[in-house]
């Protein structure tokens, strides 16, 4: 019994480290990206890692009191714990993680964690810009979880399980049978969601950087924003793995994970890229309408999928 | 000798008339010698004919044969004969006890003239004539030796408008008294006597053109003396300017003589039942319309009693029609009995206070003895528990469904609320709408109280007192389980006695006698209901300890909580309908109270008391459905009653759901909660709140189940359900005011249950009750953390407070973990009823509830946050700088459900295995556990791994950070030492983000919510005001019109009933 | 127009500096009137600016009014003098709204003083000024400077006529003219 | 409220009301110790010198200069350098030439926000000796008077390329460990608010912005 949890607990740990690099480096990776569209050369690939450890090394901090103390511990604890309840590898006991301690639902509302208790450590910074921050942001949230709650239900009744593994397995046997394929309407409005969970432009008002200084993690530096950058990396590349397996037929491979990952990412990315920012008030009314059709076209192509 | 004398004259029926005559001679006598006493005549003759009205009806209840008077020594039908029989010997006796306590209230005024206590004596001598003769003539002599003695009473005061309303009282019943002289004679014309039994043997001779004239006019003009509208402006003045002792005589003595009369003369008029019933709905319902418009006290009594004739005569004509004589005495003799002493009692209080508009009665807003009387007899006016009429209007209502009068039953009970919503206006503007219990109350303008003597009191508590002996009475009867049903009403009136003391003593002896209490009226319970008794009595008691934080007066607080816990305790405890029911409205009348004695909780108490009683007449007209279809009142024999049980289901569902805030009767909510004493708050969100859920289990589980038919009702429930979840949601992140919001929070997290309920499998239900335990956890928590700060800083709105983490922590951290367990992540408990619910509703199939449920779940993140950050986090006020933790009495009990919410957190199945056994009986168990994760048909679930995990990654990076902190220099800071765009913050007020916090969300979508609730709702209220007044316009004042009205009256009922060529 | 002001305001030594800038010059009691009328009657509803003149050897403050007229863009200067030693001027806030924020400014640089213009005295650009106002011509800045913020040795400074004689035009060598 | 005497570890932040005294921290700030094992401290240097936050303060003419380091022409990203919106998570600060009293005010209110260890850049004469401004009422003359300076790069306005010199220059001193310019702030600190408070005359704020 020990001996098994202690081999699970090393399991995860690698697939925490591996992800979490991946997650740096691919945020790397993008921003040369962006800086080759740019004409320039960009940060060095370990740039991400070094203003982790720059921060780190950094040696004063304020605190505003115990729970902005707390807060990225909150925040880091989220997306360790989102990672924790998926399988990331179809098929590999060494990457399933704590996949068998509940299903998608528990994924999905464990995103939450993270949020709230971060929200809290901002919030008691004092800030007024990290309350507007969290305003803002909550409210966008409140209004993709629709699109992607709706695209969740229909996969939900396709696939006829809440259980990522099983998700994934459905999906087996060839391109043809991934989600975005069998079901583009449920990804279609799940993509769009994505889009406002990766927080890139247009829906990145919450963050903000010129008029609300970057809005919650405002008075977050130091060690507790080492926390939040590696927990920004850990927990996009958690996000994009989700998406992964719900959508894109999941990795049975790390090259795999990677390949797929990368370009569900450049969705976001190229979006992203491409056009201005939305007020926050424009982006959740976006999101209640045509995300919100596609998501409800999605459970009756569903339905009509299960009677046909 | 003296004895026979005594036993054969004096105690003797005949002695009432020899008592008033011998008086109405003495009296003149003794007043020559001395005023005072002609008085003590007066009322010994008043006390004699109450002594043998009593004397006599108690021989014949022992089984005495009924008596019969004869005058002149001649059999009937040849003379006159009078009759004293059960039903004659209640009327007299009820009619003498009221006019002795009439006399007792009016003194003042009658020992101004001897000639009135003379008239007096005369006008009770004609009630009871009118009452006991069985001679027709006779009858209308004693008809007219009451009218005129009424009006010469009437008469007493000689201002200008009692003037005027004599006179048209006058006209109007001679008119009327004219057409029944005339009906007399068309009788004796065609059956050749008057003597009432033998007509009623030959009513056949009573034909053609003339017999119908005749009845009609004999009928009518017994109608007429009732004040049917819209024949009735007169009696309106007469009520509304006589001195209030003569107004109650008048509303109770001379209705109660005419209404028996009619009863006497009722054989005779069969073919008039369905016209007789009409006119008393008519009445009672348009009376009661028009009452909402009034705002003179005694106009609206007026009205009041008006309606309450109406409802008897309806329900004597409907029980004659449905052949349940049998049921008189107690259906008829309940109301009668029940509107007389409380109408009575009203008239007499409204002549003590002696103000003529509603408003000024707040002058007795700091009197609790008054206030506590008056309420009292509105309670029993409405009919509602323990007092007669509410054991009358579910009698008279069960037999209405039982013989299929479906719109009857709405009329009676339309008509019953609206009666309820002027009369509690009423007391709402005797309770003093700004009432301050936070002690600052001096700042505010106290009205000139009213002074009262106790001898004044006298009457209307005596009254008081028969109402609950009779309401007792009555229970027994009805067979209803004493005393255990009336416990609460004990346990309130013994904390009443001892309210005295010291507020924390007062709390102590509350907590013991609900524990006690409580204890033995639930520890033989089992299943659900043993279920309901640990959350409601028990949870009620965990949460009651916290009312001890106070220790001020709050007269009425703790009798009040012990009926409302115990009330809740009947309600578990019911087998039948009527025990639940009974259990409900005590329910709703104590939470009611408790509600008014909030800080301004006066108003939104009256919309929670309407939204309450219409709740409760659905789920009235339910069980009546219920019992019609299926003749049994038990609970667990809902489940038979055939085809009609989807409208059954319905019905009790709007009832339940209207109880619990559904979306779009919601509106009352927010108030009543939010104006409620703070603790009381918590108790009404966390506990009383799911007396709603039990009623909604109990009929799910008895209809829907046992009937083993798929109900569509329950589908509409769940839609009900989830968009009470998402607008409560929606509502509470616009608000302001801390109460408000976790009100409407309150409203949502509610409408996940009803969901849960509604999707009728074992899994729906078993989150259901899941979350209702969590409910109860969290919201307890919320609220009296709530009661804390508010005790703190004195504050309700959000933007006024900010930063109080750092004084009051523990207030934090509770708050912090109640809004997880309510939030639905992981892993505290929330999140284990929100799996199930989408499971369950996976499962049905209900996939948009379902997308619903997920966004209302997102939206309530929003206000979660907006509470934790405005109040605990950002900026704290200079003024709060020095605020202390919120007292230990107040914490012990958010501890303690911390503690069950850790518990049931890392293993649910404590909790999920009782819930699962005690639906086993209803719904098989679908629960599939494989070691500690639970499993369904879709996914799994395992909380204690989920809670190692989520321990274990939360764990990992705090030891890290506090490594890294040992190689950095940490300061701590102060509120203020923030990056302020290179400036420095000047004040708190401006720096803390609070006001209006959601505002781009309003932009966004806040279209939606948009009160139209409460604008349907008040367009409602004015459009009955609308009505009201619409039908008002017949009472112009003239007495030439109102005599118009009731020739008119004469040719509508002769058209009505098929005109003369019948 | 011109006339007409000089009939009805007693404005002198008017001025047509280049086409479509004209100025003239007005007593300090009917400024505000002339200024209403010009900006109701006559058109001129943009202020510009306003600004002051430090006269130290007459003695005087003159206070420019710029106004201009969008119509047939032109616009008026108008001068008024007040006396430099603590006269007060007439405030024109209730004209523009922006010019309290001017007469803040002049308040503070000069020490001229609006009566009635809101938040006259608080601080516009330096906070906490302990001296005579620095843009009176009497304020010696470079003497203030060097006493308050300290000089560095080893700084030399050109004049910058004769740096640019021998620097950048050394063949023209001195030869004005 | 009743204030404890001023000791070493408090100061006494004479231009804060009496109530606005406990809205503001009333620490002295401490010097920090490199780290005890000589190979992380270098390391740590080799990671600050490779990721420069730039406070986004433009506080003179210079701050014009700054934004050209960002595009594709000089790319200054390239060096790990980056634009930081709070003071909190950056670690150089750019004196974008001449500081006015009123700004210099911001400058060391936003300077000490900034967690060590924390770099200043003085660009431009300016900072240096007055440059064109040695004679304004308005302007300060010597900026290291009031904050220490761990690079200057001079000129009137100095272009970019200089720029990215100065920031190369930086990064090499940063990486042996030469710029010990927050510790100097601090050890020197009462000198430094003696001048400060010279030429800031309302003071109202505490002595040291946490």
């Amino acid at each position: 019994m020990i001996a098994e949890w202690i081999g699970k607990i090393g399991n995860f740990t690698l697939t925490l480290l591996i992800v979490t690099a991946y997650g740096l480096f691919m945020t790397a990776f993008i921003e040369r990206i962006i800086a080759k569209v740019q004409g320039r050369i960009g940060i060095p690939y370990w740039q991400p890692v070094i203003n982790i450890l720059k921060n780190f090394f950094k040696r004063t901090a304020v605190s505003h009191g115990y729970m902005f103390y707390l807060g990225p511990v909150f925040r880091i604890a989220g997306g360790i714990g989102t990672l924790a309840f998926i399988p990331v590898i179809y098929g590999s006991e060494t990457f399933s993680n704590f996949s068998m301690a509940g299903d998608l639902f528990l994924v999905i509302y464990f995103m939450f964690f993270g949020q709230l208790g971060m929200a809290l450590g901002a919030g008691e910074s004092g800030h007024p810009y990290s309350a507007i921050g969290i305003a803002r942001g909550l409210s966008q949230m409140t209004a993709y979880e629709v699109p992607f709650a709706l695209a969740v239900i229909s996969i939900v009744i396709q696939y006829d399980t809440l259980s990522i593994t099983e998700i994934v397995a459905a999906q087996q046997g060839g391109w043809e049978n991934w989600t975005v394929f069998t079901n583009w309407v449920a990804t279609l409005a799940a993509m769009l969601a994505f889009l406002g969970m990766t927080g890139y432009s247009p829906f990145d008002i919450f963050l903000a950087p010129q008029e609300i200084p970057i809005g919650p993690p405002t008075e977050f530096h130091s060690a507790y924003l080492s926390f939040m950058s590696l927990n920004r990396a850990l927990f996009g590349a958690t996000k994009l793995v989700l998406f992964m397996n719900l959508f894109f037929g999941g990795a049975t491979g790390l090259l795999e994970l990677m390949i797929k990952t990368w370009l569900i990412y450049m969705v976001a990315i190229v979006i992203g890229v491409s056009f201005p920012r939305f007020r926050v008030d424009q982006a959740i009314r976006f999101f209640f309408k045509i995300p919100t059709l596609i998501g409800i076209m999605s459970i009756v192509y569903a339905q009509m999928m299960l009677t046909s | 000798m003296v004895s026979s004398f005594f036993s054969d004259i004096l105690l003797h029926p005949l002695g009432i008339y020899v008592l008033a005559l011998g008086a109405g001679f003495l009296i003149p006598l003794f007043d020559r010698a001395h005023r005072g006493s002609a008085v003590l005549v007066f009322f010994a003759a008043l006390a004699g004919m109450v002594a043998i009205a009593g004397l006599n009806l108690l021989a014949i209840v022992n089984g005495a044969p009924s008596i019969d008077i004869e005058t002149a020594g001649i059999a009937p039908p040849f003379s006159i004969n009078l009759r004293f029989g059960l039903l004659e010997g209640g009327f007299v006796l009820a009619v003498n006890t009221a006019a002795l306590l009439a006399a007792w209230h009016c003194l003042p005024a009658l020992r101004q003239h001897a000639s009135a206590l003379l008239l007096f004596l005369i006008m009770v001598m004609g009630i009871n004539g009118m009452i006991m003769t069985r001679d027709l003539f006779n009858l209308f002599i004693f008809i007219e030796i009451t009218s005129i003695a009424t009006y010469a009473l009437i008469g007493m005061e000689r201002t200008g408008s009692v003037l005027a309303a004599g006179f048209k009282y006058i006209i109007a019943t001679s008119v009327a008294t004219t057409f029944f002289l005339l009906g007399t004679i068309f009788i004796y014309y065609q059956v050749g006597t008057l003597n009432i039994d033998d007509i009623i043997v030959h009513a056949d001779l009573i034909q053609g053109p003339i017999g119908f004239i005749a009845t009609l006019f004999v009928l009518t003009s017994l109608l007429i003396e009732l004040k049917p509208y819209p024949a009735n402006g007169w009696g309106l003045d007469v009520y509304e300017t006589a001195h209030s002792g003569i107004a109650s005589l008048i509303s109770v003595g001379v209705s109660a003589g005419v209404f028996f009369a009619i009863y006497k003369v009722l054989p005779l008029m069969d073919s008039y039942l369905t016209s007789i019933a009409f006119i008393g709905g008519a009445t009672f319902l348009v009376s009661n319309i028009i009452g909402l418009k009034q705002d003179n006290a005694r106009r609206l009594l007026g009205y009041s009693s008006i309606g309450q004739m109406g409802l008897l005569t309806l329900a004597l004509a409907l029980l004659l029609q449905l052949e349940a004589s049998s049921q008189l005495v107690l259906v008829v003799g309940g109301l009668f009995i029940n509107h007389m002493l409380a109408k009575a009692g009203l008239f007499w209080l409204a002549g003590i206070i002696d103000r003529s508009q509603l408003k000024d009665w707040c002058a007795i807003a700091q009197r609790p003895g008054l206030l506590l009387l008056l309420g009292i007899m509105m309670a029993a006016l409405i009919g509602l528990p323990p007092f007669p009429g509410f054991w009358a209007k579910w009698q008279l209502v069960m037999i209405l469904a039982e013989g299929g009068q479906y719109l009857w039953i709405a009329v009676v009970l339309i008509g019953s609320l609206l009666e309820a919503a002027y009369l509690f206006r009423w007391f709402s503007h005797a309770r003093g709408t700004d009432n301050n219990s936070m002690g600052d109350s001096s700042t505010d303008e106290v009205p000139p109280q009213a002074v009262v003597s106790l001898a004044q009191q006298l009457p209307v508590a005596i009254a008081t007192l028969l109402l609950f002996v009779i309401g007792y009475v009555m229970a027994l009867a009805m067979n209803i389980e004493t005393p255990g049903m009336f416990l609460p009403l004990l346990a309130g009136f013994a904390l009443w006695l001892i309210d005295g003391i010291r507020g924390r003593l007062k709390a102590l002896a509350m907590l013991l006698v609900v524990g006690a209490g409580g204890y033995w009226l639930t520890n033989d319970l089992d299943g659900i209901n043993r279920l309901f008794s640990y959350l409601l009595v028990g949870g009620g008691l965990l949460v009651s300890i916290a009312v001890m934080y106070r220790n001020d007066d709050r007269r009425g607080f703790y009798p009040l909580l012990a009926v409302l816990l115990l009330s809740l305790a009947v309600l578990l405890r019911a087998k039948t309908s009527l025990e639940f029911f009974f259990g409900w409205e005590l329910m709703t009348l104590s939470s009611y109270l408790l509600v008014t004695l909030g800080r301004n909780g006066v108003k939104p108490a009256l919309n929670y008391l309407l939204f309450s009683l219409a709740s409760a007449y659905f789920i009235l007209a339910g069980f009546a459905l219920a019992y019609a279809a299926s003749g049994s009142l038990l609970l667990s024999d809902l489940g038979n009653s055939g085809d009609s049980i989807g409208l059954i289901f319905s019905l009790l569902a709007i009832g339940f759901v209207i109880k619990m805030g559904g979306f779009g009767v919601h509106i009352w909510l927010p108030g009543a909660y939010a104006e409620a004493d703070d603790d009381f708050t918590a108790l009404l969100s966390a506990v009383v709140s799911k007396a709603g859920i039990f009623g909604l289990v109990l009929i799910a589980a008895n209809l829907g189940v046992q009937s083993d038919i798929g109900l569509d009702p329950t589908y509409v429930l769940g839609w009900i359900g989830i968009l009470t979840a998402t607008f409560g949601a929606l509502m509470a992140v616009f608000q302001e005011d801390i109460k408000r919001m976790v009100a409407y929070s309150s409203m949502g997290q509610l409408g996940y249950i009803v969901t849960g309920i509604a999707l009728m499998s074992h899994l729906g239900w078993v989150s259901a009750l899941y979350m209702t335990v969590n409910h109860f956890l969290f919201k307890g928590i919320l609220f009296l953390s709530i009661a804390g700060i508010v005790l703190r800083t004195n504050e309700r709105m959000m933007y006024k407070m900010g930063g109080l983490i750092k004084n009051m922590p523990f207030t934090f951290v509770f708050t912090m973990i109640a809004i997880i367990a309510m939030s639905g992540v992981p892993p505290l408990t929330g999140f284990g009823g929100k799996w199930m619910l989408f499971n369950a509703l996976m499962d049905k199939g209900w996939y948009f509830i379902a997308a619903f449920a997920f966004f209302s779940s997102a939206v309530a993140f929003l206000y979660m946050f907006r509470l934790l950050q405005t109040v605990f986090l950002g900026q704290r006020k200079l003024e709060h700088a020095q605020l202390r933790e919120a007292p230990a009495i107040l914490l012990a009990p958010q501890f303690i459900m911390i503690a069950a919410i850790m518990v049931i957190s890392a293993y649910p199945r404590l909790l999920l295995d009782p819930l699962s056994a005690a639906i086993d009986p209803w719904i098989s168990n679908t629960l599939v556990w494989e070691g500690f994760a639970l499993q369904t048909q879709y996914g799994y679930w395992n909380a204690p791994m989920i809670m190692a995990v989520v321990g274990g990654v939360w764990m990992v990076p705090l030891i890290i950070l506090l490594l890294v902190s040992l190689t950095m220099k940490i300061q701590k800071v102060e509120q203020f030492n923030i990056v302020y765009a290179a400036e420095r913050p000047h004040r708190p007020e401006d720096t803390h983000f609070a006001y209006n916090f959601f505002a781009h969300y309003d932009r966004a979508i806040g279209f939606l919510v948009r009160p139209r609730a409460t604008a349907f709702w008040n367009a409602a209220v004015e459009w009955s005001h609308t009505l009201a007044s619409s039908l008002r316009v017949f009472y112009n004042g003239n007495g030439q019109t109102y005599a118009l009205f009731i020739l008119m009256y004469f040719v509508a009922m002769v058209l009505f009933n098929g005109g003369l060529g019948s | 127009m011109l006339e007409r002001l000089q009939r009805e305001f007693g404005v002198t030594d008017i001025n047509e500096l280049k086409p479509g800038l004209t100025s003239l010059k007005v007593a300090r009691d009917k400024t505000e009137t002339l200024i209403r009328e010009l900006r109701d009657r006559e058109g001129y509803t943009h202020l510009n600016f306003m600004t002051v003149i430090d006269y130290i050897e007459d003695g005087i403050f003159t206070i420019v009014y710029m106004l201009h007229n969008y119509d047939n863009k032109d616009t008026l200067s108008i001068h008024v003098d007040i006396g430099r030693d603590g006269e007060d001027m007439v405030s024109i806030h209730h004209l523009w709204a922006q010019a309290w924020t001017y007469q803040r400014e002049l308040r503070e640089a000069y020490g001229i003083r609006f009566p009635g213009s809101p938040r006259l005295d608080e601080d516009f650009v330096l906070e906490g000024w302990d001296q005579i106002p620095p843009m009176r011509r009497e304020f010696d800045t470079k003497k203030f400077s060097e006493e308050r913020f300290g000089h560095r040795e080893g700084r030399s400074s050109e004049e910058p006529r004769e740096h640019m004689k021998v620097n950048l035009y050394p063949n023209r060598g001195g030869d004005e003219q | 409220m009743i204030k404890s005497l001023s000791t070493e570890d408090t100061l006494e932040n004479a231009g804060l009301t009496e109530e606005e005294q406990q809205l503001f921290c009333n620490a002295r700030p401490k010097q920090y110790e490199p780290y005890p094992i000589k190979a992380v401290e270098d390391f740590a240097n080799w990671a600050r010198a490779n990721s420069l936050w730039i406070l986004a303060f433009g506080t003179g003419c210079g701050a014009i200069e700054l934004r050209p380091l960002m595009t594709a022409r000089f790319d200054a990203n390239r060096f790990g350098v980056a634009g930081r919106p709070t003071p909190r998570q950056s670690s150089v600060f750019v004196i974008g030439g001449y500081a006015s009293v009123k700004t210099l005010k911001r400058i060391i209110r936003s300077y000490e926000q900034m967690q060590g260890p924390k770099f200043v850049i003085a660009l431009g004469i300016c900072p240096v000796n007055g440059g064109m401004y040695f004679d304004s009422y308005n302007t300060i003359n010597q900026f290291d008077m009031y904050l220490p300076v761990d690079l200057y790069i001079t000129g009137c306005m100095p272009r970019p390329e200089v720029l990215v010199a100065g920031i190369v220059e930086l990064q090499k001193k940063i990486k042996q460990g030469r710029c010990d310019g927050a510790n100097r702030y601090i050890e020197n600190f009462d000198w430094y608010k003696a001048n400060q408070k010279k030429v800031i005359k309302n003071w109202d704020m505490p002595d040291y912005n946490w």
